[in-house]
C-alpha cells in the first residue's frame, strides 16, 4: 500500500479546516460539507485500516516515519495496533457524528468547524503516533482549541455555588461558560506539564537517543524511575482521563460545552488520557505499573461509586451525563489495572462503548435542549409522545450505559467484572457492580423523568417536534454501532485483544 | 599591603555611594551617589593596575571616566525633562508607572 | 568585500549611523521619514553581510573575535533591529517625523554597541561596548518626551541601569585584579582555581548583568520601562539587550570555563525559579498588555536561565533556540500592540474586546504570538521550551523542570485571557482596525519565523548546538 | 453432530427475533397497527410449531454454539441452543402462551392507536425471542442476557401506558428490583467462572459429577445466583415489584409475570440444581424463603380487592410453592408445577383480562353477577380457578401434591405446613374473587366500560385463547390425575385427600362468607385483626424499600454531591484563586519608587555575595 493512509486520515480534518477559513464569509452549506467531507474521508480510512489490519499478526502496522528533529531523535513516526484502531474508529464514528449533530450552528460556525476539525486532527494524531515526542504535539492540539469552542459557542450553567469557599468560587467565576473553559483547558495542560517531565525523564534515561515507543519499550527503566514517572504519567493522563478528585473539570466543562464538542470531549479525549496510561504508562513501565496497579484500581473503584452517587445527585442532565462519565471511565481504568486479559479487554472496550454511548447521550441532550431549551430534568416529562425518536435513542443509550446485554457497554462492563475478580485484589469487583446498578438507578430515574412518564404541565413543553434530518443520521449512526457492537462484540475484541496480550505479556500479567 | 587598603578605600565610597544613591530623594543627589560608586572603581582599578604594573587598568579608567560623563550628562537631561513635565525633581514622588 | 573579516559589519553599521546623521543635518526642516527608510535599507544589507559571514577570524590581538557565538549574536541583533526599524516607520507619533533622524541615530549607536559586545574578548571593550549598548536606550526610552509616562520610564531606567553598570564596572575591576589582564582568556583558569578574587567580581557582574537580562530582582526597571517607551523600541529592547545580556553572560561564565563553570549553577538556577514564578504570577494581575508582556518576559528570562543552569552544550544551545523563537513571539506580539493601539490609542487588555471580529487576521497572529510564548505546539515557543527542560532534565533538574511546566499553564492562563477578550467578548466598535504596510510586514516576518521554527526547527537546532559546542571545546 | 431439528430448534427462536427486527426497522410497518400484530403473530406461530415438532422429535439432548466473546485461548464465552426434555417443554409452554396472548392482545386492545399497538407487538415479540432464548441458553452468559432483556420487555411492557404516573414508576419500580436480584447473578457468574473455569451448563454438570468442583466458596456462588432467581421470580423480601406490575396490560401479566418470565428464577434453579445440591444450607433457605413468600402472598392475596393484585399475590404464592420444592431437592418437582402454573395462571389473567375488558374495573367488589352477562368467561375462570385451588382432575392438582409431597419428602416439615395452609387460603380467595365477581347481586355501575350496554362475552380473538388453555389445563389435570408421572419421592398414601381436603375446605369457607354470607366478611377481618391490617399493607415491604431508597442512598448521593462541589472542587477553586491572589500581592513590591528598585537591585547583589561567601 503505498498510501500513507494514516497520515491522511489524521490530515484531512486539518485540510478542510483550512480550506473553511479560506471559504468567504457567510458560506453556511459550503462549511458544512467541506467538514463532512474531511471527517468522511478520515471515515474511510479508518474503515479501510480496520478492514486491513492484520489481526493475525498483530502489533503494529502501517508503519510511517519521516526524521523530523533527527538531532534530538523525534520522528514522525506512526503506526497502529488493534488498539488504537479501535479509538481510531471510535474518533471517526464521533466525529462524523459530530459534523451532522452541530449541522445547525448558527453563530461563527466558520470557526466553529474550523476549530473543531483541528480539534480532531488533534485526537487522530494521538492515537496514532508511536514517537512519544509526536503523540505529545498532538495531545496538546487535542486540548488547546477546546477553550475557544467552549468559550464562544458553550452555554453557562445555572451553578453558583455560595457559602463554604464562596470567595474562591466567586473569584474564579463558577458556572460560567468561561469559567469552565478555562478550568477544562488549564487543568488538562496541568496533566501535559506532568506528562512532558515524564516523558523527558524516559528520554533521558534512555540515552537521548529515541522517543519511539518501540525504542523506549526495549529499555529497562530503574524502578525508582520509573515508579515516579508512572505516577506523573497516572496523574497527567489521568486528570484527562477524569480519574478522582482530578475529575472536576468534567462536569462543568462537558455541560458548557456545545453539543459536538460535549461528544467529542467526553466521547474520545477521555478516552484519550486512559489510553495514555494503558499505552505509555503501562506499556513503558512494567515495574511501577505492578507497584501502583492496587492505587489506580482502588481509585478507580472511587470513580465508580462516586460518579454514579454524584450523577444521582444532580438536576442538571447534561450533568448527569457528564458525572456518569466519570462513573464509566472508573471502568475503563478498573479493567486496566486488573491486569487480565479479560479486564484489559474490558477497559478498552469500555472506552468504545462509553464512547460512543455518551457521544450519543451528549447529541441527544443536545437536541432536546435545543428543542425544549432546558435541561432541568425534573421539569421536563413525557417527552415520548412529541420526540418518540430522541426518546428510544436516549433510551438504547440508557441501558447501555447500565450495561443492558445487547448493547456494548455490557460486554465492556461483563468482561471488566471478570478480570476484577481473577485480579490481585478481587474485591474490585464489588464496587464495580454496585456502580452499575446505582447507574441503573438515576438513569432510569431520568428516562422516566424526560421522556417515558406522565406529561409536564409546563407551557414551554407543549407542542415540541422530534429530531429531524441530519440531527437522524447522527443519531442512527450511534445507536447503531451501539447495538452492532453490543451483539457481535467479537468485532472489536478480536484486534483488541491482539493488542492487549502481548501488553500483558510485557506486564508479566500473563 | 598597600593593596588592601586601596580596595578597602574603594569599598567604603562605593558603599557610601550605594547608601547615597538609596537615600536621598533628590534625583540629583542620585546621580552624585552614583558618580561616587564610579569613582570607586576607578581607584580600584588604578590600585589593581599599580600593583601589577601594568596600563591597561588605566586605560580602562580614562574609558570609565568618559563613559561617567557621557551618563552625567544624559542623566542630567532626563532630569530635567522630567522636572519640566512633573514639576519636580523628587525621585519618590515620580511613580505613576507602578504595580 | 569579505564580510568574514571582523569589524567589518561594525564600520559597516558606523556608516550607516554617520550617513543617517548626516541626512538629518542636510534635510533638516523636513519630515524625517526617508531617514527611517535609510536605516532600513541599510540594516537590511548588513543583515544579509551578517548571513553571509565565516566564522574565525580575531582582530586586536584577540580583544575583538568573530566567532560562532558573536556572529550568532550579530545576526540576531540586526534582524530584531530590522523588525523594530520596520514597526517604528509605522509610527504616526509627530515626534518621529521631526526628530525621527535623532531616533535613528541613537538606535544605531545602541545597535553599534551591540554588534561590538557580541565580539568582545576584552574586559575593556566589553565594558565599552556595553556602554554604547545602553546609553542609547536610556535616551529612546525618553523619546517621546512629550508623553508624561515617557521621562519617568527613562529616569527609572537611567537610574537602575548606570547603577547597575557601575557595579558591573565594580566587579570588572576585580576581575582585571585578579587576571592582572583585561584579556578575557585569562579568566577560565583563574575560576578553575577558585581565585576569590575572581570569584568576587564575577559575582558582582552577575548581578549587574542579572539587570541588563531583568532576572528577578534585577527586573523592577523592566514594566515601567515597557510601559512609558514607545511600542516598536519596547519590543526591541525586550529581546535584543537582554539577547547581548546573555552573549557576555556566556562569554565570562561559560567560554572556556568547561567543568569549573558548575560553580554557578546553583545560582542561576535560583534566579530562573525565581524568575520564573514571581514574573508569571505577577503577569496574572495586569491590565496594560505592555506590562502583562513584561512580567511574562521576566518569566521568559527564567526559562532561559533554566536552560543555562544545565551548562552543558544543549543547555546552551537550547537557550540560543528560547532567545530567536523568544524574539520572533514576542516582538510580534507587540507590534500586534503597537496596531492596536494606533487605532484605539489604549494598550489596555480591554481595547482588545472582540478583535477577531473586527480584524480576524491580526487577532489570530496575536494569538498565535502569545501561544508560541505560552509554548504550544507547532509554534517556535514550544520547542524552545521543551529543549530547555530537557536540558534541566538532562542534569537532573527534574524538580526545577517541572516548576517550569507547571508555571508555563499560569502563563497560558493571562494569555488565554486576552485570548478570551479577542474571541469570546464582542467588540465595542465593529469597524476593523488599520494597519500600516511596514508593520504588517513586521507582524508577518515574526508569524513566519515562529511558525517556521515551530514545523521544522530542525536546521535551527544543529546550528545552535554547533554554536553551544564551541563555547566548551575552546581550551 | 449434525441433527435434522437443529434448524428447528433455530427457528423457534429466530422467528420472533426476526419479526421483532422487521417492526423495530420497517416504521411504517410498526406505525401500522394490525398489520404490525398479524406479523408478530406469524412468528410466534412459527415458533409454537417448531417447538411442538422440537418437543416430538427430541430423543437426546442438543446442543449447538458459536463463539460470541473471543479470548486468546479460542472462545470466552458462546450462544447456542440446549434442547432437552426440560428445555424443550419450557419452549413448548412459553411458544403456546405467547401466541395465545398475542391473539388476544388483538382484541384486547382493539381501541388502541395503531402506533401503540406495533410498539406493543415489537416488544411481543422481543420479549418472546429473548424468553426463548433464555429457555434453549447452553451456558450462563446467554442464559444472563437473556435474563436482562426479559427484563427490559417487562420493564417495557409494564410501562406500555406510560402516561399514567403509576404505569411508569411501576416499571422503574420492577425493573430496579429484578436488577437488584441480577447483581447477584451476575456476581455468581463471575465467581462461579472463576471457580470452575467455565459457563457451560454442560461443562459444569460434568465437573460436578467428576467431582472437580471445589465445596468452600461454592455456598457464596449458588447464594449470588439464588439472588437472581428469588429477584425475578418475586421471592420475599423481591416481590414488591410483582403487584405493582399489574399497572401494564392484562395480557402481558398474563404472559410475562404470570406463566414465563417470573418463572425464568425458577426455571434457572432447575437448570443449576446438580450445583445446588452441593451447597444444602443454600437449599434450606431456598426451601424457607419459597414456604415464608407462599405464605405470606396467600395472605396478601386475601386482603385484596383488585382482582389483579389477588392474582399477581397468587402467582407469587405458587411461585413460593415451586421454590419450596426446589429448596427441598427435588427441582422436578418444581419444574412440574411451573408448567401447570403457566398454563393455568396465564388462563386466569387472560379470564381476568376479558373480565375487566368488560366492566372497565379492577375493584371486585364493584363487580358481581357476572355469571349471567358473561357465562363463557364464568366457565373457563372457574376452571382456571379450580386448577390453583388444586382440585382433582384439574391443572393444579396433582402438580400442588407433587411439591407437598417433595417437600415432606425432603423432611421439612416447617415448610410443608407453611404450605398446606397456603394452599387452604389460595383456595379461599380465589373463591372469593369467584363468587364475589361472577355470582352475588348484580352491583350498578356507573362508570361502566363503554357506555351505556350491559357487559358481555369477549370476541372471539379473546375467548379463542381463553378456551384453549382452558381446554389444556382440563387436558393435563385429567391426564395426571390417572397417569401418575415417575418421580424420585414417593408420595405418602394421606397427601392427595389431606391436600383435596385442605382446599376444598378453603373453597367452603369462600362460599359460606362471600355466597351464603352465613359468615360476615367483616367478622372474618375482625377474627384476623391486626394480621389483616399488615396484609393490607403488604407488611410494610415497600415502605421498607421506600426508606432505603430515600433515606439511604438519596441522601447519600445529595452528601456526595455536596462533596464534589464544595470539597473536592472548592479546594481546587481556593487554590486557583490563591495563584491570582499571589500576583496581587507580589504586585506590592514594584511600588514605582526607583528607590525602592534599587534597593532591590543592592539586595540581589548582596545575596549573590552572600552566597558566593558559601561557595568559596
Amino acid at each position: 500500500m503505498g498510501w500513507p493512509v494514516l497520515s491522511i486520515m489524521t490530515w484531512a480534518p486539518f485540510a478542510s479546516a483550512l480550506v473553511i477559513m479560506a471559504l468567504g464569509r457567510s458560506r453556511p452549506a459550503l462549511v458544512r460539507w467541506t467538514a463532512l467531507i474531511g471527517t468522511a474521508v478520515s471515515m474511510v480510512c479508518a474503515l479501510w485500516l480496520y478492514v486491513n489490519y492484520d489481526v493475525a499478526t498483530a502489533g503494529f502496522q502501517f508503519f510511517e516515519e519521516f526524521p523530523l528533529v533527527p538531532s534530538m531523535g523525534i520522528t514522525y513516526q506512526l503506526a497502529i495496533d488493534g488498539m488504537s484502531l479501535l479509538m481510531v474508529l471510535l474518533t471517526a464514528i464521533i466525529i462524523l457524528a459530530g459534523v451532522f449533530a452541530s449541522w445547525t450552528v448558527k453563530t461563527r460556525d466558520q470557526e466553529f468547524y474550523a476549530l473543531l476539525l483541528l480539534l480532531v486532527t488533534g485526537v487522530f494524531g494521538v492515537f496514532v503516533s508511536l514517537d512519544l515526542f509526536v503523540f505529545f504535539l498532538f495531545y496538546e492540539i487535542a486540548v488547546l482549541p477546546m477553550y475557544l469552542l467552549i468559550g464562544i459557542w458553550g452555554s453557562s450553567g445555572e451553578v453558583r455555588p455560595q457559602g463554604l469557599f464562596g470567595w474562591a468560587f466567586g473569584r474564579t467565576g463558577v458556572g460560567t461558560k468561561e469559567y469552565a473553559a478555562m478550568k477544562l483547558t488549564l487543568y488538562l495542560l496541568l496533566g501535559s506539564a506532568f506528562i512532558l517531565v515524564g516523558m523527558l525523564a524516559l528520554y533521558v534515561a534512555a540515552g537521548s537517543t529515541s522517543f519511539s515507543l518501540l525504542a523506549l519499550e526495549a529499555v529497562e527503566f530503574d524502578p525508582a524511575l520509573q515508579s515516579w514517572v508512572f505516577l506523573a504519567f497516572y496523574i497527567g493522563f489521568g486528570i484527562l482521563a477524569a480519574i478522582f478528585p482530578f475529575h472536576t473539570w468534567s462536569p462543568d466543562g462537558h455541560a458548557s460545552a456545545p453539543t459536538a464538542v460535549s461528544m467529542l470531549h467526553a466521547g474520545v479525549l477521555m478516552k484519550l488520557g486512559a489510553y495514555g496510561v494503558i499505552r505509555i504508562g503501562m506499556g513503558l513501565l512494567p515495574d511501577a505499573t505492578q507497584q501502583w496497579v492496587w492505587l489506580v484500581g482502588a481509585i478507580a473503584c472511587i470513580n465508580i461509586v462516586y460518579g454514579a452517587l454524584s450523577a444521582m445527585a444532580q438536576k442538571d442532565l447534561k450533568y448527569v451525563i457528564a458525572y456518569s462519565s466519570v462513573s464509566h471511565m472508573g471502568i475503563v481504568m478498573l479493567g486496566a489495572a486488573t491486569l487480565t486479559e479479560n479486564g484489559m479487554n474490558g477497559a478498552v472496550f469500555q472506552m468504545f462503548a462509553h464512547g460512543i454511548m455518551t457521544g450519543l447521550f451528549f447529541a441527544l441532550v443536545g437536541l432536546v435542549y435545543e428543542k425544549a431549551h432546558s435541561r432541568e430534568i425534573f421539569r421536563m416529562g413525557g417527552f415520548a409522545t412529541m420526540m418518540p425518536g430522541i426518546a428510544v435513542a436516549f433510551t438504547i443509550g440508557g441501558l447501555s450505559s447500565l450495561g443492558l446485554p445487547a448493547t456494548a457497554g455490557f460486554v465492556a462492563e461483563f468482561l471488566t467484572f471478570l478480570g476484577a475478580w481473577s485480579s490481585a485484589n478481587s474485591w474490585w469487583l464489588f464496587p464495580a457492580v454496585i456502580g452499575a446498578f446505582l447507574t441503573s438507578l438515576y438513569v432510569l430515574r431520568v428516562v422516566r423523568a424526560i421522556f417515558w412518564g406522565p406529561k409536564s404541565d409546563d407551557p414551554r413543553f407543549q407542542e415540541l417536534p422530534d429530531a429531524q434530518g441530519t440531527e437522524w443520521v447522527a443519531i442512527v449512526i450511534l445507536v447503531g454501532v451501539l447495538v452492532l457492537f453490543g451483539v457481535l462484540p467479537g468485532l472489536a475484541i478480536t484486534p483488541i485483544d491482539a493488542s492487549t496480550v502481548p501488553l500483558l505479556m510485557r506486564l508479566g500479567g500473563m | 599591603m598597600g593593596l588592601y587598603a586601596y580596595l578597602s578605600l574603594a569599598a567604603v565610597v562605593f558603599s557610601i555611594g550605594l547608601f547615597g544613591v538609596m537615600t536621598r530623594r533628590n534625583t540629583v543627589g542620585i546621580l552624585l551617589g552614583i558618580e561616587l560608586m564610579l569613582n570607586a572603581v576607578n581607584i580600584n582599578l588604578v590600585a589593581f593596575s599599580r600593583f601589577h604594573g601594568e596600563v591597561t587598568g588605566m586605560v580602562l579608567t580614562v574609558f570609565a571616566i568618559c563613559i561617567t560623563v557621557a551618563e552625567v550628562a544624559l542623566g542630567l537631561s532626563i532630569v530635567i525633562l522630567l522636572f519640566r513635565t512633573r514639576r519636580t525633581a523628587m525621585a519618590d514622588h515620580v511613580d505613576w508607572l507602578k504595580g | 568585500m569579505n564580510t568574514s573579516y571582523p569589524l567589518v559589519i561594525e564600520s559597516g553599521l558606523f556608516t550607516l549611523l554617520l550617513a543617517v546623521f548626516l541626512l538629518g543635518l542636510v534635510r533638516r526642516r523636513a519630515d524625517d521619514l526617508l531617514a527611517g527608510w535609510v536605516t532600513l535599507v541599510g540594516l537590511a544589507g548588513l543583515t544579509l553581510a551578517a548571513w553571509s559571514a565565516e566564522p574565525g577570524r580575531v582582530a586586536l590581538e584577540g580583544s575583538f573575535v568573530l566567532d560562532e557565538l558573536s556572529l550568532f549574536g550579530k545576526r540576531l541583533f540586526l534582524l530584531s533591529g530590522l523588525l523594530s526599524v520596520l514597526a517604528t516607520l509605522a509610527m504616526t507619533h509627530p515626534s518621529f517625523r521631526r526628530r525621527g533622524t535623532e531616533y535613528y541615530v541613537v538606535f544605531l549607536a545602541s545597535l553599534l554597541g551591540m554588534l561590538v559586545l557580541a565580539s568582545a574578548r576584552d574586559l575593556i571593550v566589553l565594558f565599552v561596548a556595553f556602554e554604547l549598548m545602553s546609553i542609547p536606550l536610556y535616551f529612546l526610552t525618553g523619546f517621546l518626551k512629550g508623553e508624561d509616562a515617557a521621562p519617568e520610564g527613562a529616569m527609572k531606567f537611567f537610574l537602575i541601569g548606570s547603577i547597575s553598570s557601575a557595579v558591573i564596572l565594580y566587579g570588572l575591576s576585580f576581575v582585571y585584579g585578579a587576571a592582572g589582564t583585561t584579556n578575557m582568556a585569562a579568566i577560565p583558569p583563574a575560576v578553575a582555581v577558585g581565585d576569590p578574587l575572581m570569584l568576587l567580581g564575577l559575582g558582582l557582574m552577575l548581578g549587574g548583568l542579572g539587570f541588563k537580562i531583568a532576572a528577578v530582582p534585577f527586573h523592577m526597571w523592566v514594566p515601567d520601562t515597557y510601559e512609558a517607551a514607545n511600542t516598536p523600541f519596547v519590543a526591541w529592547i525586550s529581546i535584543a539587550p537582554k539577547a547581548a545580556g546573555f552573549v557576555a553572560i556566556l562569554r565570562l561564565y561559560v567560554e572556556g570555563v568547561g567543568e569549573a563553570a558548575v560553580l554557578w549553577v546553583p545560582l542561576i538556577a535560583t534566579l530562573a525559579a525565581v524568575s520564573i514564578v514571581a514574573g508569571n504570577l505577577m503577569a496574572i494581575p495586569q491590565k496594560n498588555i505592555k506590562r502583562l508582556l513584561a512580567y511574562s518576559g521576566v518569566a521568559h528570562i527564567g526559562y532561559l536561565l533554566l536552560g543555562l543552569a544545565a551548562m552543558s552544550v544543549s543547555g546552551v544551545g537550547m537557550v540560543l533556540f528560547y532567545l530567536v523563537a523568544y524574539l520572533f513571539g514576542n516582538m510580534g506580539a507587540f507590534f500586534v500592540v503597537q496596531a492596536v493601539n494606533g487605532a484605539e490609542q489604549s494598550d489596555d487588555v480591554e481595547a482588545y474586546r472582540g478583535l477577531a471580529r473586527r480584524s480576524p487576521m491580526l487577532a489570530l497572529s496575536l494569538l498565535l504570538f502569545l501561544l508560541s510564548l505560552g509554548g504550544i505546539p507547532f509554534m517556535a515557543g514550544f520547542w524552545a521550551k521543551l529543549f530547555v527542560f530537557w536540558a534541566a532534565i538532562e542534569q537532573g533538574m527534574y524538580l526545577l523542570a517541572f516548576l517550569g511546566a507547571v508555571l508555563t499553564v499560569v502563563a497560558l492562563y493571562y494569555y488565554l485571557v486576552v485570548a478570551r477578550r479577542m474571541y469570546i467578548e464582542d467588540p465595542a466598535v465593529p469597524t476593523p482596525i488599520p494597519v500600516p504596510a511596514p508593520l504588517m510586514v513586521a507582524i508577518g516576518g515574526c508569524l513566519a519565523g515562529i511558525i517556521v521554527m515551530g514545523v521544522y526547527p530542525e536546521p535551527w537546532v544543529q546550528a545552535f548546538l554547533r554554536v553551544a559546542l564551541t563555547l566548551f571545546s575552546t581550551n | 453432530m449434525d441433527s435434522p431439528l437443529d434448524p428447528l430448534v433455530l427457528a423457534v427462536v429466530l422467528a420472533p427475533v426476526s419479526a421483532f427486527m422487521l417492526l423495530a426497522l420497517v416504521a411504517p410497518l410498526r406505525r401500522s397497527g394490525r398489520p404490525a400484530a398479524v406479523v408478530s403473530i406469524l412468528g410466534a406461530a412459527t415458533a409454537f410449531v417448531s417447538a411442538v415438532l422440537v418437543w416430538r422429535g427430541l430423543d437426546a439432548p442438543l446442543q449447538r454454539v458459536w463463539t460470541w466473546l473471543p479470548d486468546a485461548n479460542g472462545a470466552l464465552a458462546s450462544v447456542g441452543f440446549l434442547a432437552d426434555e426440560q428445555s424443550s417443554v419450557m419452549l413448548l409452554l412459553v411458544t403456546l402462551v405467547s401466541l395465545l396472548v398475542q391473539i388476544y392482545s388483538l382484541g384486547y386492545l382493539s381501541d388502541e392507536p395503531a402506533p401503540g399497538i406495533g410498539r406493543y407487538y415489537a416488544y411481543q415479540s422481543l420479549f418472546a425471542f429473548s424468553m426463548l432464548g433464555l429457555v434453549v441458553a447452553p451456558n450462563l452468559v446467554q442464559l444472563f442476557v437473556c435474563w436482562e432483556l426479559v427484563g427490559l420487555c417487562s420493564y417495557l411492557l409494564i410501562g406500555f401506558w406510560y402516561r399514567k404516573p403509576s404505569a411508569a414508576r411501576a416499571a422503574v419500580k420492577a425493573f430496579w428490583t429484578t436488577k437488584a436480584g441480577d447483581v447477584g447473578l451476575l456476581i455468581g457468574i463471575v465467581l462461579l467462572w472463576r471457580h470452575t473455569g467455565t459457563f457451560d451448563f454442560a461443562e459444569l454438570r460434568q465437573l460436578v459429577d467428576g467431582g472437580l468442583v471445589g465445596i468452600d466458596g461454592l455456598a457464596l456462588i449458588t447464594f449470588c445466583i439464588y439472588l437472581g432467581a428469588a429477584g425475578k421470580s418475586a421471592q420475599f423480601p423481591l416481590h414488591v415489584w410483582l403487584p405493582d406490575a399489574m399497572e401494564g396490560p392484562t395480557p402481558v401479566s398474563a404472559l410475562i409475570h404470570a406463566a414465563t418470565m417470573v418463572t425464568a428464577g425458577v426455571y434457572l434453579l432447575v437448570r443449576m440444581a446438580f450445583l445446588f445440591a452441593l451447597t444444602p444450607d443454600v437449599l434450606l433457605l431456598v426451601a424457607w424463603v419459597g414456604a415464608g413468600t407462599a405464605l405470606m402472598a396467600a395472605m396478601l392475596a386475601c386482603a385484596q380487592n383488585d382482582i389483579k393484585r389477588v392474582l399477581a399475590y397468587s402467582t407469587v404464592s405458587q411461585l413460593g410453592y415451586m421454590m419450596t420444592a426446589i429448596g427441598a431437592g427435588f427441582a422436578s418437582a418444581g419444574f412440574f408445577h411451573l408448567l401447570t402454573h403457566g398454563v393455568f395462571k396465564a388462563l386466569l389473567f387472560l379470564g381476568a383480562g376479558a373480565v375487566i375488558h368488560a366492566v372497565g374495573t379492577n375493584d371486585i367488589t364493584r363487580m358481581g353477577g357476572l355469571a349471567r352477562r358473561m357465562p363463557q368467561t364464568m366457565v373457563v375462570f372457574l376452571v382456571g380457578t379450580l386448577s390453583l385451588a388444586g382440585l382433582p382432575l384439574f391443572g393444579g392438582f396433582l402438580s400442588k401434591e407433587e411439591v407437598l409431597a417433595a417437600v415432606w419428602d425432603g423432611g421439612m416439615t416447617g415448610p410443608f405446613v407453611f404450605l398446606l395452609v397456603a394452599a387452604f387460603l389460595t383456595a379461599f380467595y380465589m373463591f372469593r374473587v369467584v363468587f364475589l365477581a361472577f355470582f352475588g347481586p348484580e352491583t350498578s355501575r356507573e362508570s361502566e366500560h363503554g357506555g351505556g350496554h350491559a357487559p358481555h362475552d369477549a370476541p372471539w380473538s379473546m375467548s379463542l385463547p381463553l378456551w384453549a388453555l382452558a381446554l389444556a389445563s382440563m387436558a393435563i389435570g385429567v391426564y395426571f390425575t390417572f397417569h401418575h408421572p415417575e418421580t424420585a419421592f414417593e408420595a405418602p398414601g394421606w397427601l392427595a385427600p389431606l391436600a383435596t381436603g385442605v382446599a376444598s375446605g378453603g373453597v367452603v369457607l369462600a362460599w359460606l362468607t362471600f355466597q351464603r354470607k352465613m359468615i360476615s366478611a367483616e367478622a372474618l377481618a375482625q377474627a384476623t385483626g391486626p394480621l389483616r391490617t399488615a396484609a393490607a399493607r403488604g407488611f410494610w415491604v415497600d415502605e421498607a424499600f421506600v426508606a432505603v431508597y430515600r433515606g439511604m442512598l438519596m441522601a447519600l448521593a445529595r452528601i456526595v454531591g455536596w462533596i464534589d462541589r464544595y470539597i473536592v472542587d472548592g479546594v481546587l477553586n481556593v487554590v486557583s484563586a490563591w495563584t491570582v491572589s499571589g500576583g496581587d500581592g507580589l504586585r506590592g513590591i514594584q511600588t514605582g519608587k526607583v528607590q525602592d528598585y534599587v534597593l532591590a537591585l543592592a539586595a540581589g547583589v548582596v545575596a549573590v555575595m552572600w552566597w558566593l561567601r558559601g561557595a568559596m
